[in-house]
């Protein structure tokens, strides 16, 4: 996947979170958002992935030679942030299903298991997620970002809530998905941007 | 995306004028005056004062009664529970609410609708004295 | 796209069924509204005509307090980025329609059975027509209403604001349903009720096409 | 800064005109009257054919003489006493009724020499019958108010301009000052000429559907607290309620018999509307009236822009 955000500006209620940010990101390529605390990092990578309208400026997403519409521009992103809720009053995998099922996607009780086991959750928990430490939680937005394989994956603060154990799921994916298509985290965290082939700084105008 | 919104705007339209014309092709309903007695409840009565008959009023008990003739050119007798309407003579039609009672139609409150036409009184009958003048 | 719709349908009718949020509470605030008519007319006979009214009265009401509910829910448990993220604003629309559209025809027949219980008052002389009334009035109300819960959802005071809304846009409805069902109870002419039933039609068409065109705006922020 | 002025002047003008010009009979209602209510006195205007001569003991005094009215139509008017200006006037404004014993106009008391210029009187609406100079424009406005309104708000949502949101909201708040304008003339004039306050009238229905329009409008606005949020969301709103306000406003009032002029069961479509049906000098006062609220809107529209860019720059140089 290939994006091109051209001057991209965001306000709230008139005032300026950010202005004309500009960036690439090429496919193959893992790209770094980093910023101080209100920068407004999250507020770009919801706005990379088609969830806010920028107030100025213009994202081109590009898969080989071929546009993505933003209508359908959905279908090529995975996204994983902290402020993500999922449906919690259903188990992992009745989730599961239910992305698959939305997305027009066809699932087997196979693939889910082996999605949860990739991310490191119990296969059999039965419980919703409601039930779930916070850590877990994060793991279950690891399956919502990947289970349909998107080409763009878009990572705020992957490994907040996470053990060694999960960090290492994390960076597994990462490097899977920098293969398949292209990766954004916004993150502060040193381990993280260790992992960015590039880096930009969104500072609070 | 443009196309969309044509199309829809286009359904949009079609679609009021369609509603809109149901309008012409209802009846809508009054209650008429035998429709009141059928039913006894409060209703709404549209029709005319009917002006060969006598009206009354009644200062004691605060009641003008006067006659009506509704839409079904049926005539009944209505008694009004206050003083005779504003501009009662001259209403084009008047609606009385009320309900129907010991054959009569008591009312407690009676409209009076005027004519909307915003010109002069051109023509009609003239007494005696008023006469065209022969230019 | 239809299988996307009914896919989002289907999730939020196995939500539903799961947490009961709605469903409870509207079966009982449909037996607590028929509880305090009866109670306030205890004694009183009431033409099948004035109980018509009545039935709408309780018809609004009850969707005025459970159909905002598919929205504020994914609002209220934060959901919505989610719920952007794994469909297209059209599928999310049609699904939740579909949803409202199930809720208030279940919702309706509910309350039409047990004004039939137990007003021995309302006797309906064409069913046929009335059941005709009950289903585009239950379509009109659902695809009215969830364009505004879509709305309200996102404002602060959603409770007290969806019947503010919905009220002068769902008035044409209200009329020519009340009218086609008084028709259909009291059994006069069959073709009186045609400019009621194309209003109702056409007004249930003008609705829908304008929320389906409207809802990206409401659905991104 | 002219064309204020002149709006200014234009609107107290004309309504100076609306109010103050007398409403003068002619001998047809005079006549019409002495059938139904031979005490009620009614101002009557004629013009002068004859000067006449002192009344004789028999036919009861006072002056007679012989005018015209504006239908061509003669009769003979009894004044009390030998008019004033007798020899000068061409005509008189008189309050009179008809005498059906003696077949004269019966003049009980002088209104004015020589009228000039006077408003048909209308049986049954009399004086009230200027109403129409004040609420029609109301109405109008609340109407053209709203459309206005959508069309920035469609706009907002094209062009994502702030501008355009503020210039929705301003358009609506304006249209609901003139609803509760009209909706609160027409009322009292109700009470008065039709005997109440409110009957749901089909117009009455529409402009309350309106007003309920208006507030649910504001009540969305005030709940939302993110501006972009706030501007798309009402003007969605503000779209979804115009594809359901045109059956109360443009089609029911018409096609339903009602209390309004322009109803099912009337001849004409209106007093605006139809060509024929009113008197060519209220028509003339009543279409000045209504250009003049139309500008006024549009003058009202353009100090909330003005007062709102004043806001902004203020907030941005105190930021």
């Amino acid at each position: 996947m290939h994006v091109q955000a051209e001057t991209i500006s965001k306000k709230f209620n008139r005032r300026a979170v950010f202005r004309d940010v500009s960036f690439t990101v090429e496919p193959g390529e893992v790209f770094g958002i980093t910023g101080r605390n209100g920068s407004g990092k999250s507020t770009l990578l919801r706005i990379v992935g088609g969830l806010l309208t920028p107030s100025g400026g213009e994202i081109r997403y590009r898969l080989g030679t071929v546009a993505v519409a933003p209508e359908t521009l959905h279908r090529s992103i995975g996204y994983v942030a902290p402020y993500l809720t999922l449906y919690e009053e259903f188990s992992a995998e009745e989730n599961i299903v239910l992305y698959a099922r939305i997305r027009g996607l066809r699932h087997t009780h196979a693939e889910a298991q082996a999605l949860l086991e990739r991310v490191g959750l119990p296969v059999d928990r039965r419980d919703p997620i409601r039930a779930f430490s916070s850590g877990m939680k994060q793991r279950m937005r690891l399956v919502f970002a990947i289970l349909h394989r998107p080409p763009l994956l878009l990572l705020d603060e992957p490994i907040s809530n996470l053990d060694s154990e999960g960090k290492r799921i994390v960076y597994g994916i990462v490097d899977e998905f920098r293969r398949h298509g292209a990766v954004i985290i916004a993150t502060n965290d040193a381990e993280d941007i260790a992992q960015c082939d590039r880096t930009i700084s969104v500072e609070a105008a | 995306m443009k196309k969309r919104y044509l199309i829809g705007g286009g359904i949009v339209v079609v679609f009021l004028i369609i509603g809109g014309l149901s309008f012409l092709n209802s009846s809508v309903e009054y209650a008429t005056l035998s429709k009141a007695e059928e039913s006894g409840k409060r209703v709404q009565v549209t029709g005319t004062w009917v002006q060969e008959m006598s009206t009354h009023y009644d200062t004691e008990n605060n009641r003008f009664i006067f006659y009506m003739r509704d839409e079904d050119n049926r005539v009944a007798k209505v008694e009004f529970a206050g003083a005779k309407p504003n501009n009662f003579d001259l209403a084009t039609s008047v609606v009385a609410k009320g309900r129907y009672e010991d054959g009569m139609f008591k009312a407690s409150e009676v409209l009076t609708k005027c004519p909307s036409k915003y010109e002069g009184n051109p023509d009609g009958d003239h007494p005696d004295g008023i006469k065209k003048s022969s230019l | 796209m239809i299988r996307q719709a009914l896919a989002v349908f289907r999730k939020d009718l196995a939500s539903e069924l799961r947490t009961r949020y709605a469903i409870n509470a509207l079966l009982m605030f449909v037996v607590v509204t028929l509880a305090v008519i009866m109670f306030a007319l205890a004694g009183e006979t009431l033409t099948p005509t004035a109980l018509t009214g009545m039935l709408w009265v309780v018809m609004f009401f009850a969707a005025m307090s459970g159909l905002s509910r598919s929205f504020v829910a994914e609002e209220e448990r934060g959901t919505t980025m989610t719920l952007q993220l794994l469909a297209s604003p059209t599928a999310v629309y049609l699904g939740k329609l579909l949803f409202n559209l199930l809720l208030v025809a279940a919702l309706n027949v509910f309350i039409v059975a047990l004004f039939l219980l137990v007003m021995d008052q309302f006797v309906v002389s064409q069913f046929g027509l009335f059941w005709l009334v009950m289903l585009l009035g239950s379509l009109g109300i659902a695809s009215a209403t969830t364009i505004i819960a879509a709305i309200i959802a996102r404002a602060n005071t959603k409770g007290t604001l969806f019947p503010v809304l919905s009220f002068p846009v769902l008035l044409p409805l209200l009329m020519a349903g009340i009218n086609a069902t008084k028709i259909a109870v009291e059994d006069v002419r069959w073709d009186a009720v045609w400019p009621d039933l194309q209003l109702l039609g056409s007004y249930i068409v003008v609705i829908t096409t304008v929320s389906f065109l409207l809802f990206d705006f409401v659905w991104k922020d | 800064m002219w064309w204020k002025i002149l709006l200014f002047f234009w609107i107290a003008a004309f309504s100076a005109i609306g109010i103050v010009t007398p409403v003068a009979g002619d001998l047809g209602t005079v006549g019409m009257y002495a059938q139904m209510d031979a005490a009620k006195l009614l101002p009557v205007k004629f013009t002068v054919v004859d000067r006449g001569r002192a009344a004789t003991e028999e036919e009861g005094g006072g002056w007679l003489l012989r005018g015209r009215d504006s239908h061509d139509r003669e009769a003979d008017f009894r004044f009390a006493e030998r008019p004033a200006d007798l020899e000068t006037a061409e005509g008189w404004l008189v309050s009179a009724r008809y005498d059906t014993q003696f077949h004269r106009v019966e003049v009980a008391e002088v209104l004015g020499a020589s009228p000039a210029f006077s408003f048909p009187f209308i049986p049954g609406l009399e004086e009230r019958a200027k109403i129409i100079f004040f609420h029609v424009p109301m109405a109008w406005m609340t109407v053209i108010a709203f459309l206005v309104s959508m069309w920035y708000g469609i706009r907002y949502l094209r062009k994502k301009d702030m501008d355009d949101d503020f210039r929705s909201a301003a358009s609506a708040g304006l249209g609901l000052l003139f609803c509760i304008l009209g909706t609160t003339t027409g009322s009292l004039w109700a009470k008065f000429n039709w005997g109440s306050f409110w009957n749901w009238d089909p117009r009455e229905t529409s402009i309350f559907v309106l007003l309920l329009v208006y507030g649910a409008y504001f009540a969305l606005r005030s709940a939302i607290e993110i501006e972009e949020k706030r501007a798309a969301l009402s003007a969605v709103y503000s779209i979804i309620a115009a594809a359901t306000v045109p059956f109360f406003v443009f089609i029911m009032p018409r096609l339903m018999p009602g209390l309004h002029p322009g109803s099912a069961d009337d001849s004409n479509a209106g007093p605006v509307l139809s060509s024929g049906g009113m008197d060519t000098a209220m028509r003339m006062v009543l279409y000045s009236m209504l250009a003049g609220f139309l500008v006024l809107y549009g003058w009202l529209m353009s100090i909330q822009m003005r007062l709102h860019r004043i806001k902004l720059r203020r907030a941005e140089s105190a930021a």
